[in-house]
């Protein structure tokens, strides 16, 4: 990785140079910046302090990750452990983008919801939490929302076993 | 008050020029568009008028290379069920047995001159699960496979949409596995017999031969 | 955003006692009627379903319900390798499946980080630009439908036909093409490809000029949406709006500028925002016109392909295709500007299986839907189907 | 209208024509009428709306049923006689079942007092276009019984609807049939055709004779699209907001009769306009010199065919606007009603008032 970083693409050092704001306010709360080409991100190690990085994302002058592009639940069933990976960027002052990593442990894990950030996180997250069943603290409606309420299991789990019967009918295809 | 009638004009001259547009097409209703094809040189020469067709009389023609109804020509089939594995939606089911080799010439040959060596009793195509994703067709070695440009091929019963391409009846596709299992039996033992040195009349490898490489 | 939601003062409530008497309060708020618009409701495009609590006319509260199409597919790609994804994700914004598959490919292209054949990149966008119009010609249709306008529909359907005729021609499907795969093309495109493609575009010029002052112009289109459902451009981010919604607001932000992928960069077209003058910026007609708009940017887009695009005998698009898709470990969010908006997919390979571990689609129709409840607190129920129109969902995106 | 060649003696021969004292020949002429009626809401009204809407579209429309799908329509009353008659368990039944018909009683009663031809007029009331103008009232009744009487939360917003628009515009619509009774000088329909008759053919329509009888002209004819419930008026039964409205639940029978009241009454309302303003079943071409149209297009055939005529012409421009124009909001619709149209017949009013006296 070490010689990598001259290597790095332009957009890359951009995401780095975000990365390094965040890292200097919340020291060790997140891991080291992982620089790959594809997609760099960075992991927060202390999911209590996500909200705080998350408003510091949004609201510091020089990050303004105003739009949050994605967030997707992962599966980890090697750490054992479940996931959101948010994709971040900047609509308006710059162009860098950046992607953070968050986990919880996987049986009853809870991620803080950051909806009250970016609205748009509502929905994700309830959506993650209909596929794989994490919790996210102060979410203001945290229901399945493509499944039907009363579905059982997450189904993008990897050990996910689809129910036998639903209301009677036949669920395996 | 000014902006009331100036509101109540515009409402009048954008109404007026909305029903300009629908009384022209109105009167433009004696014509009518042709059913010429796409690769027709003429195609936008033609588009004038009412462009609504009744479709099992008149209809646009489907291009060559439309992508509809799957069809094998199972006469080039090998049975190498790349198809299979690709379909991403499961829809064709084959089921293979090898020709022994005093069978090969009945086998046959394709088209291509390759040797054919599996009886294919079962390549079924399930239709109403096809989705016309056109990879089957792309990964078939022998090009057997493919897509025709038959666009409506409804039928009034589901069982109807199951397509049997074998080339097999089930009597014969019995004969056949009877066959095999009985010269696999005898190369065992003539295997055994002759302490790993090659039988007289070797079978086939049991693997399917490996396809060549798609284009 | 309005807050004519709740009525408190000056109305008058009618409580039942029992089966003969009944006392009226006044000074109350009224009773609120609990609304179930949809999933089969003519205006929510597709099964969306709003349960709207109303106050006469009023919206009091409109919260969507969706996964009446969900067709489980994050877990499907999990379980098809990477070329079979493609077929699946035309399934997901069925309007425009070249656009779709479009993103998709480029997003496993970077993680294969092969190069593409220059005519290909020119086709694919082609045919994802046609795609577009078409997409927009039923948005701008349907949109003309919700409001009670016919004939404007079936113009535009009209024209989409030539479109789905011209791809059909090129890919051998009409709606549901598979063409774009991972490193190439399906085929090569026919011979009269460029010439048709042109004579298209003259064709449909005018066409959209009539449908320009048939609908847009009308007054009563105009009144019908004009200072409805306003999003302020900072809230529209927030909300993770993108595509037509977000330019729509104001905010001059389109994938194809502002993070170019294929030959776009070399390509010159405007990023439409509204002016301000004919609408107010962020309302249901602002979102309509750049909608309307960018169908003449689309084309612009499409003649200038049509010139730089290099003629290659005996091309084949297929031979730059990996055999065997199976990209190295890792991550890769990789997205293209679809005609609803940011179509993202963000995909985990292991670096073992030749199917991804995972794959999210980030589907635009879904982000921007999340508004709705924001959007129609307060307004009219004719108002409520206006909001849906010009959000221009298509379900099977929004459930994926 | 008398003494005239051609076809013209033919029907005067007709309406002359008896059988002891039964005076057959006019029961001919009036069934004409009649016949009409029946045969136009059930075949043209559908097939002419599906078809005209189907050219303006660049479509075809219906084509299978007969040739160029004549028959479509009838194909459709038998389907729809043969499907099943379904009223919803938790509906009123009563209402339920009693709004349809008092819909198609509503539109189909103000026929009685339009004039078909000088010799034909179901009943020549002195109050006829009174009448007319209250009977059309009846029709929010209906409405209102099927949109509550269907417990149906679309169908209560539609009848609600319903009520408040045909309510509204009823104010307009007086009005502005007040101004042609005004200038006629009597409320009997039969004697406003008569003023509106002479050798001049349309140039002794109230429309042409007067200079400003074009304001209450066209607020009528507004104001009769927002009684029918036609677009861009048709809040009622926007389909895109409301399903289908006050009719969501009704099925077979049920529903062809509300679809027959309405095409009845947009009917009714061409034919009132008509006899306000063009001159109900006088024949629109004059006699030029020695050439005596006028003459040779009287009679009470001729006039049964004249005042169809000028239905039909309304109708076409009815279901024109229908296929052209977006609708308007509830509160547009009121706008529209009580800032537009009422204040201008009130002008068109005043106007005419001081015409008349001045003449």
């Amino acid at each position: 990785m070490e010689e990598a970083a001259n290597q790095m693409s332009p957009a890359v050092l951009e995401s780095k140079a975000a990365y390094d704001i965040i890292k200097e306010r919340f020291g060790d709360a997140v891991s080291e910046f992982d620089a790959n080409p594809t997609m760099p991100f960075f992991e927060v190690l202390d999911a209590s302090r996500w909200v705080d990085i998350a408003l510091y994302m949004r609201d510091n002058s020089l990050l303004q990750f105003n739009y949050l592009a994605c967030l997707s639940g992962m599966d980890y069933p090697e750490e054992e452990r479940l996931g959101i990976v948010c994709n971040f960027e900047c609509i308006g002052k710059y162009t860098h983008k950046i992607a953070v990593k968050v986990k919880c442990a996987r049986d009853g894990g809870a991620i803080p919801s950051v909806s009250c950030v970016w609205h748009t996180a509502n929905w994700h997250e309830r959506e993650a939490y209909d596929m794989y069943g994490m919790v996210f603290e102060d979410h203001p409606d945290l229901r399945r929302i493509l499944c039907p309420e009363d579905w059982t299991g997450f189904p993008l789990r990897k050990d996910y076993k689809v129910q036998e019967t639903y209301h009677g009918i036949k669920v395996p295809y | 008050m000014s902006e009331y009638f100036s509101n109540i004009k515009t409402s009048a001259t954008t109404i007026a020029t909305g029903m300009g547009i629908t009384l022209k097409h109105f009167f433009n209703a004696v014509k009518r568009k042709g059913d010429a094809g796409i690769d027709d040189a003429d195609y936008f020469r033609q588009v004038d008028g009412l462009c609504t067709l009744q479709y099992p009389k008149e209809a646009i023609p489907t291009p060559p290379h439309g992508r509809y109804r799957l069809y094998c020509d199972i006469d080039d089939c090998i049975g190498c069920k790349q198809c299979e594995r690709a379909c991403p939606v499961q829809c064709i089911k084959i089921e293979t047995i090898k020709a022994t080799s005093d069978d090969l010439e009945a086998c046959g040959k394709t088209s291509g001159g390759q040797q054919k060596r599996m009886w294919v009793p079962v390549f079924d195509i399930d239709t109403a699960k096809c989705m016309t994703c056109g990879i089957c067709e792309s990964v078939c070695p022998t090009d057997c496979l493919y897509h025709t440009p038959v666009a409506d091929f409804s039928e009034f019963n589901v069982e109807n949409m199951m397509y049997h391409f074998g080339n097999l009846s089930k009597i014969e596709a019995e004969a056949k596995a009877k066959k095999l299992a009985e010269q696999q039996a005898k190369a065992a033992k003539e295997k055994a017999a002759a302490g790993g040195a090659p039988g007289a009349k070797p079978a086939p490898k049991p693997k399917p031969k490996p396809a060549p490489p798609q284009a | 955003m309005q807050e004519l939601g709740k009525v408190e003062s000056n109305s008058i409530r009618v409580t039942r006692q029992d089966d003969k008497r009944v006392t009226i309060e006044k000074d109350l708020d009224t009773e609120h009627m609990l609304l179930s618009m949809g999933p089969q409701h003519p205006s929510t495009h597709g099964v969306l379903r709003l349960e709207c609590i109303t106050d006469g006319e009023v919206i009091v509260e409109a919260e969507p319900y969706l996964g009446y199409l969900h067709r489980c597919f994050e877990k499907h790609c999990e379980n098809v390798d990477y070329p079979g994804i493609v077929p699946y994700t035309d399934r997901m914004d069925y309007l425009a499946g070249m656009n779709s598959e479009l993103a998709y490919c480029l997003t496993v292209e970077k993680l294969l980080d092969i190069e593409i054949p220059r005519r290909v990149e020119f086709i694919r966008v082609i045919v994802s630009e046609l795609n577009r119009i078409a997409s927009h010609l039923v948005a701008i249709g349907t949109y003309a439908i919700d409001l009670g306008a016919f004939t404007p529909f079936l113009f535009c359907f009209r024209d989409r036909e030539h479109i789905m005729n011209l791809l059909e021609w090129i890919s051998g499907a009409r709606m549901l093409y598979n063409y774009i795969w991972i490193g190439g093309l399906a085929y090569d495109v026919p011979t009269d490809f460029k010439k048709r493609v042109a004579e298209f575009v003259t064709y449909f010029r005018p066409k959209a000029t009539e449908l320009y002052k048939l609908l847009t112009e009308n007054e009563i289109f105009v009144k019908r949406t004009y200072d409805i459902g306003i999003m302020p451009p900072d809230v529209a981010i927030n909300y993770g709006w993108s595509g037509p919604m977000l330019r729509g607001s104001g905010v001059k932000w389109d994938l194809r500028r502002n993070d170019p992928y294929s030959v776009y960069p070399e390509l010159d077209f405007d990023v439409c925002v509204p002016d301000g003058k004919f609408s107010v910026v962020g309302d249901c007609l602002s979102r309509h016109v750049v909608r309307a708009l960018e169908m003449e940017e689309s084309l612009k887009i499409i003649e200038q392909c049509l010139d730089k695009m290099p003629e290659e005998q005996g091309f084949d698009p297929r031979a730059l295709i990996p055999k065997r898709i199976r990209p190295k470990a890792g991550e890769v969010y990789g997205r293209a500007e679809n005609p609803r908006g940011e179509l993202g997919y963000y995909i985990v390979s292991d670096g073992k299986s030749t199917k991804p571990v995972r794959c999210k689609a980030r589907s635009s129709c879904f982000v921007n839907l999340a508004a709705m409840k924001d959007l129609s607190k307060g307004q009219l129920l004719p108002d409520l189907v206006a909001i849906i129109g010009s959000i221009d969902i298509v379900l099977g995106e929004v459930d994926r | 209208m008398s003494a005239s060649p051609s076809l013209n003696t033919w029907s005067d021969a007709l309406s002359g024509l008896s059988i002891g004292w039964f005076p057959l020949g006019l029961v001919i002429v009036a069934a004409i009428p009649l016949v009409f009626i029946a045969l136009y809401a059930l075949t043209y009204g559908v097939y002419g709306e599906r078809k005209i809407s189907a050219f303006m579209q660049d479509r075809l429309g219906p084509m299978e049923v007969g040739f160029w799908g004549i028959l479509q329509t009838l194909a459709d009353i038998l389907k729809l006689l043969q499907k099943e008659d379904i009223v919803p368990k938790m509906a009123d039944k009563f209402l339920f079942v009693i709004g349809p018909g008092i819909l198609f009683v509503g539109s189909f009663l103000a026929f009685a007092v339009l004039p078909f031809g000088p010799a034909f007029i179901g009943a020549d009331l002195n109050v006829g276009l009174f009448y007319a103008i209250g009977i059309v009232a009846l029709e929010a009744v209906g409405i209102l019984a099927a949109g509550w009487g269907s417990n149906n939360k679309w169908a209560l917003y539609g009848a609600v609807r319903s009520v408040a628009q045909i309510v509204s515009y009823e104010i307009p619509a007086a009005i502005a049939l007040l101004c042609a009774a005004m200038l006629a000088g009597t409320l009997s329909m039969q004697q406003i055709t008569m003023l509106q008759a002479g050798p001049g053919g349309f140039m002794h329509w109230f429309l042409f004779t007067n200079p400003i009888a074009w304001l209450p002209f066209l607020i009528y004819f507004i104001s009769s699209l927002a009684e029918t419930n036609r677009a861009p008026f048709d809040i009622p039964e926007a389909e895109s907001e409301l399903v289908a409205g006050y009719f969501t639940e009704y099925s077979g029978m049920k529903f062809a009769v509300i679809f027959l009241a309405e095409y009845g009454s947009m009917f009714m309302v061409s034919a009132i306009i008509s006899i306000a303003f063009l001159g109900g079943w006088t024949s629109p071409l004059p006699n030029i010199g020695g050439l005596e149209l006028n003459a040779m297009t009287s009679g009470p055939v001729w006039g049964a065919f004249w005042i169809i005529m000028k239905g039909f012409f309304f109708i076409f421009v009815q279901m024109w606007l229908r296929w052209t124009l977006p609708r308007l909001r509830v509160d547009q619709l009121m706008y529209l009603c009580w800032k537009v149209l009422t204040p201008f017949s009130l002008v068109a009013f005043v106007l005419t008032a001081i015409w008349v006296i001045n003449h």
